[in-house]
């Protein structure tokens, strides 16, 4: 059941192979030019052909930018969808299928629509994706015309008789959907006043390689791992532009290795992976830690343990991250929930590595990285890339003591002095040493940064109105879409939110915003690590934990169910 | 061997952690030897090394340094060179080291080619952590962990890095300075990856391996052999015996990684930031938006 | 290949995650072939693997399974191995898998020569993880992540084995399911560690070593090439232009892990707690109160 | 200033070479065998030879088991002492030196001790350790008959000529030894009523051992790392006599995917590193959790970050265990801070692993390890080694839902069913699945034993009187003796002592023992992170933390000094 009238959910699902992936890529572009708020999120197995896989677009009134579960519209192209999407679907979802595979679940709401004929008179099977397209395009009224720039643009690379075929399918397809019952397209939104041209549309993943162009990384050396590997393609593909050194490691021990060899030597450096990845890569963040060397580390959650559910997604390694690497060191941790969050927070994640001179982690999820929205170009600010570099003399010495236990960081080859690291405890010079004293102050003077990264966090943002807020709705990362819209339709003086995209080290004003109000924590893990951080951070106690690990994300309904009680009793 | 000062000398009251009559002491004597005569810049090298009584080595030379993790001594000099094709990069690691823990990134090095020289501390035994076997001990061996002997077959690097067409691949004995100069000035002077492996004796945990033992089982490589034939030189590499010492295998074919990556000749920390103009090209090229 | 079924076909409905036309469906009929052909008792054997759509081998098999981590096939068969010397372990992996992440457990399980046959699905490609280059893909082939084309050297599987003195090494092709059959058959028989290096054909993600590519860049050995000869097998393993199909190398005189370190018959599973005499026994000879 | 007189602190102080070892290992057990009660400990560099290396034997009325920072007598072989030790000597030590290489520090309390002469006479230098041997007796006025039959039985091997000429140069040293001003035998406590024969001497890497060959450990696959070495050494030496397949790996995740291997395939396998290696081990820990397959890792602990100082102390890895490997499972980790607790806490961490299909951690550290004390043979006690395999038939599934969430374990080859494990997610069966409310139930039936493995967690130990005192101080591991002796010496009522030996998940009882008291928590690392661990686990707050992380272990002396106000308000 819909909370909500002014928008509509479109599913799109399809085995790997039939082409979802193209179809979402065309249509997105052409309903945001057409003045309409989307979003869209994917679900898909780990495989590369067959499977039950789906695309949610949702076309909104407001801005949104969550995953709702029920489908008003669903557009199957293999027999699965059904069995895969049964809980999603109700009497009043409509339902665009192959009457003949889609089995049990047909009935009256059911729209027999015969894409693999339209395929076949197009050309080939290979249309159905260019068929299906063009209908959705009919269902909503929306004039085919884009879409056939889109296919010419896409296809010339295969010839005139691709793009033609193409062509021929979604107007088959276009042509189908414009008979749709009206009964249906009255639910489609009036388009927002946004006008389409200053909204960019793009991932999660681009939005992350954006923030680190934006922040002037210049070397990324990673291992593949799903969903870490977006930000090591994008950056690959934008290398000749922007002079970025691009390798694949061989292991993801030799990728952090070569980050820190890279960034003591002057470079910008990240390293992208997953959860698993990421294990492999506590030593070096301790080195990290250790040599006082700069390095983001990117960390694409998707549920474990182990290699768990490798394309689903959870926010199940803040724990990991928050203790990564052995021995007590400084480090910063932020958690993105939008587009233009996961911009920023990657630009101050550069900004804070290199100015304190430590290991800052990037915690994203699979739903964040593949989910799609807008942004506002103006909202994509660029935080001056400020050298931290000094050129050294003679006298330099990489770990001098200074008030602030942050020494001048020179690179080998820049001035005359030489620049000495090492993961022994070291002296001044960066020479092993073995005197407890020296000892003592080093540590101290690694530990020193933790007080002005705290003052230096990003606060949390509010979402709806604290004053009068009894109870607090906090949440982290990529679950901030989905609390605002729960928020939003629930509409209970009673209940604000609290969204951290900075998650470690937190900042101090937050006491004043939690304090003497019920904390409730939302959070995409089996656990609660982030109620329990901010227990261990604040001393505050936690009252309910609103829990999913299942591998996917909350949905706006979940959401909505489970703080009902709470805004309304 | 001569006892002046080179411009790699550490302060004379510098605390060398070596256990006297260690192989290590003639090695840094020939590493710094060779580096002087080469006439490289301290300031313009930098020396990467892990964890290990060999992988103390640059401590005790005045340079750049880098000494890192345990076994990952490679990579982090592969992320030095690649920021900035200035410095002159060479790796100090032990058997342990390099063919153990790092063995991974030993053979990943290779097929890079970038320009680095190797140069392994080859002991046949884990100093630091006290005696046990590493993966170039030779059968047999006693050690506090393999108390029946070593039953592994010894790791052979020099039949590797040949295998896998290392473009230049060597072996020194630490007991003959003035050839261990001679080879490691070669191969720094190499454009590529250099392997020099120097056989190194441990006079407290290799009892087997002894300066007189490296002597007898050692020869010199035979003036007539052609460095360039791969399939002689693996031959070498592998034969049983006595080892062979020099230049077993170069291949001066091999394209080097920065050229073939396009790395610039500029220092990565002297990239500016992107520019706006740049910048807001690849905003409209997103593909969701630039049609 | 006939389609009848074997004893370690999956009941029928299994969904198999390969894409179709893969080269992965007919290395696997090939394997459960050998093992049908060699009678051996699926519950007798482990089949061990990583991660990656090889990997998913056993997925597809009736047999005891350990799908460990990516990378880390080889040592987990060790342990199977050595904790139960009935078991025939047989480890499938992938490219990335085998010689990427797992590239030092390769060369250090060669090292130690015990029971284990290791078959890689070699597709010259990152399939699972969507197409960036492997350790063996093919110089210049364009990726997501290679953009320009593959800058590296491929990894040289062969040729590594048998530098260290790997006393199997194999390698098949997944369109000649008889070959693939015989080799894997002996490769199983073999005792001691068995490297079958299959060209398997990614058909989604590979656009340039295709099935026709395969049969046009491989050959079968020669019938008078003596595989107990080194230096021949490795001027194979190494040779440029077609790659050799067939029994590269073989050497049957190293000894197994097993016999060397003494592990008995009795599987570990089996194996009592130490008896109160042992027990005080040891208590007894601890150094500092033994005198 | 000594805080008690009944016993004695003689350091033996040498560069490594020197032959400190050797010394310790005769004396101890003559002093033992003499019905003395004993306690060492030793701190050195890391490197072969030379170097400012030490080592402390206590000679103790009670049983203690301490470090103290004051040196009653000290014996200097090395120039170094002095510079090296100051901190610890004052006008009342006893120094026996050769003047000439002592240096500045000389003065009247220093007795020249012709130790260079003596080996000399001896047959040469290399007997220096052997004059040192003889004095120590001598001055304690001890018999010199044992050490000469030690002498004997340890050079055997080298000959008559080397046995002859080590007698020679104790006697020597002894001789020496017994003109000690009589000032100091006064201080020397009487034997205590223990007789010697059921009191064992060993050091805590024995004790690890001992534990583990109790559990019928039969399988170690270790990356040699200090100070985790040890019981991979001692296990190799008893291999034969025991069964246990003994491997050394090539780095530390062959070594734990190794173990799990091993341990699929039905041993009861050990995995032994520090916090370095551990690192490496992450993902297999996320391993053993998601297939559900016993593994007992040794973390010898040693300051960190990085490389940090390999041969000192720290208790820097809670922290790192408690959240190693990403995602969430299931596991226990002990802490042992006695000979006989590691005895127990390693036979238990073999029980629970078995039982519980989990991966269990035990936390030592290199003073632990290194240090030798005394344990009444009637207190290593064994715990019954109950198989938890079972056959299997052939309808067998691994992950089979239970009641309690743990299936029957079979192993491969053992009954006629198939065992299949899987690091993705997966069915009952081992095979991968993406279903959803699959994953659910596995998530769930993998966490269920979190809940009796907290009820059957050991319970602390109190250390003095719990009723009555106002202010717990809390400690864990290694910090046991050294609190203990600290609280013994204070004898305040105010104060009583709370020690943890299984540190996580905690025993439920705690609450009761800790609730409605001040809480100090004493431990040795930089942040205080089992205070950390103790407030998320019961709520309760830490009133102050009394931490150290220079690399040393804390003394007697500095926990008394840190809770005097306390003790007496
Ligand atoms: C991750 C990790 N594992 C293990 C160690 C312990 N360790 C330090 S040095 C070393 C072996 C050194 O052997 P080698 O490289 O041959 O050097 P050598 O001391 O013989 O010169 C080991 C195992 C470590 N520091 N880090
Ligand atoms: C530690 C870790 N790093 C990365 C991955 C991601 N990953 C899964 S499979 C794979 C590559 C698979 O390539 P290959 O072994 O050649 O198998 P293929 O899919 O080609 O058969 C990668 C990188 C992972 N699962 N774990
Ligand atoms: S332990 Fe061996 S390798 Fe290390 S310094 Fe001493 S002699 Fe040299
Ligand atoms: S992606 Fe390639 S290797 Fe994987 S199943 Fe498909 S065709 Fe086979
Ligand atoms: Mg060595
Ligand atoms: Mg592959």
């Amino acid at each position: 059941m819909r909370p909500y009238p002014d928008d509509i959910s479109l599913v799109i699902e399809g085995a790997a192979g039939q082409g979802v992936q193209t179809i979402t890529a065309a249509l997105l572009p052409i309903l945001n030019n057409s003045g309409y708020n989307v979003f869209s999120c994917m679900e898909y197995m780990s495989r590369i052909r067959g499977g039950r896989n789906s695309t949610e677009i949702r076309i909104t009134g407001k801005i949104r930018r969550a995953f709702t579960a029920h489908i008003d519209v669903l557009f199957a192209l293999s027999p699965h969808a059904f069995e895969h999407l049964q809980n999603r679907i109700d009497e009043k979802t409509l339902i665009f299928a192959e009457k003949e595979q889609f089995g049990n679940g047909w009935n009256e709401r059911c729209i027999d629509t015969p894409i693999a004929k339209f395929a076949i008179q197009a050309g080939g099977p290979v249309y159905s994706n260019t068929v299906a397209a063009g209908a959705v395009l009919g269902i909503l009224g929306i004039p085919l015309e884009p879409l056939n720039i889109f296919l010419r643009e896409q296809f010339a690379i295969k010839g005139d008789e691709a793009v033609e075929n193409n062509i021929k399918a979604a107007t088959l397809g276009y042509d189908f959907g414009l008979l749709t019952p009206p009964a249906l397209k009255s639910k489609i939104p009036l388009p927002s006043t946004n006008d389409g041209e200053s909204h960019l549309l793009m991932d999660g993943n681009t939005a992350l390689g954006i923030g680190a162009i934006a922040a002037g990384c210049n070397f990324i050396c990673s291992y593949p791992m799903s969903p870490g590997t977006g930000l090591l393609s994008f950056l690959a593909e934008r290398s000749g532009t922007f002079g970025i050194v691009v390798d694949q490691a061989e292991d993801e021990i030799a990728a952090i290795n070569a980050g820190l060899g890279a960034s003591y030597a002057g470079a910008r450096a990240v390293v992208t992976t997953s959860g698993g990845g990421f294990d492999l890569m506590q030593e070096g963040m301790s080195l990290a830690g250790m040599i006082e060397t700069p390095i983001v580390v990117h960390i694409g959650q998707r549920p474990g343990p182990a290699t768990g559910l490798p394309t689903r997604t959870e926010q199940g390694d803040l724990d990991l991250a928050l203790h990564a690497g052995h021995g007590d060191f400084a480090r910063a941790i932020f958690a993105p929930g939008t587009l233009e969050e996961t911009i920023a927070t990657m630009q101050q994640a550069f900004d804070l590595a290199q100015r304190f001179q430590i290991p800052v982690i990037v915690l994203t999820d699979q739903y964040l990285l593949d989910a799609v929205s807008t942004i506002d170009v103006l909202d994509i600010k660029r935080l001056p890339v400020a050298s931290t570099i000094v050129r050294t003399d003679e006298k330099y010495k990489r770990y001098a003591f200074t008030d602030d236990g942050l020494s001048p960081r020179g690179v080998p080859g820049y001035g005359d002095g030489l620049v000495r690291v090492d993961s022994d405890e070291h002296d001044e010079q960066g020479l092993i040493t073995e005197s407890f004293d020296m000892r003592s102050r080093m540590m101290e003077k690694r530990l020193k940064r933790l007080q002005p990264l705290a003052e230096e966090a990003f606060p949390p943002t509010v979402i709806g109105r604290h004053d009068g807020a009894e109870i607090m709705i906090v949440c982290w990362g990529s679950t901030r879409g989905v609390l605002e819209e729960a928020l939003d339709i629930l509409d209970s003086k009673r209940l604000a939110g609290i969204h951290f995209s900075q998650v470690y080290p937190l900042n101090p004003s937050i006491l004043a915003m939690l304090r003497n109000r019920r904390i409730i924590v939302i959070e995409n893990n089996a656990r609660g690590q982030f109620a329990d951080l901010l227990t261990h951070e604040t001393g505050l106690g936690i009252s309910r934990r609103i829990l999913k690990a299942t591998g996917e994300p909350f949905s706006v309904e979940e959401v909505v169910d489970a703080l009902q009680e709470e805004a309304h009793g | 061997m001569d006892n002046r000062q080179n411009r790699f000398d550490m302060p004379s009251d510098t605390d060398v952690a070596w256990c006297p009559g260690c192989g290590n002491h003639m090695l840094l004597k020939a590493v710094k030897g060779a580096l002087d005569e080469l006439g490289i810049d301290p300031g313009s090298l930098v020396m990467v090394s892990g964890i290990g009584q060999a992988a103390k080595a640059p401590q005790y030379m005045k340079v750049n340094m880098f000494n890192g993790l345990h076994g990952r001594a490679l990579p982090a000099a592969f992320g030095i060179r690649l920021s900035n094709r200035e410095l002159v990069v060479v790796v100090e690691s032990g058997d342990g080291d390099m063919y153990g823990e790092g063995g991974n990134h030993f053979l990943h090095a290779i097929r890079r080619n970038f320009d680095v020289t190797l140069i392994v501390h080859d002991n046949m035994v884990y100093g630091l952590t006290k005696g046990q076997a590493s993966p170039t001990t030779q059968r047999c061996m006693k050690t506090p962990v393999q108390v029946g002997g070593v039953i592994l077959e010894p790791f052979n690097p020099l039949a590797v890095a040949i295998a896998l067409d290392a473009p230049f691949v060597a072996r020194a004995y630490a007991g003959d300075v003035k050839q261990t100069i001679s080879l490691i000035k070669k191969a720094i002077s190499f454009k590529g990856f250099a392997l020099v492996d120097v056989f190194q004796p441990c006079v407290v945990f290799n009892k087997l391996n002894t300066w007189q033992w490296f002597k007898e089982n050692t020869y010199s490589i035979a003036a007539d052999h052609d460095p360039t034939d791969r399939m002689a030189a693996i031959k070498l590499a592998t034969a049983t015996g006595k080892f062979p010492l020099g230049m077993l295998y170069r291949n001066d074919n091999r394209a080097l990684y920065e050229d073939l990556a396009g790395i610039g000749e500029k220092p990565l920390h002297q990239q500016q930031a992107p520019d706006e103009k740049d910048f807001r090209a690849m905003l409209d090229s997103i593909p969701m938006n630039n049609h």
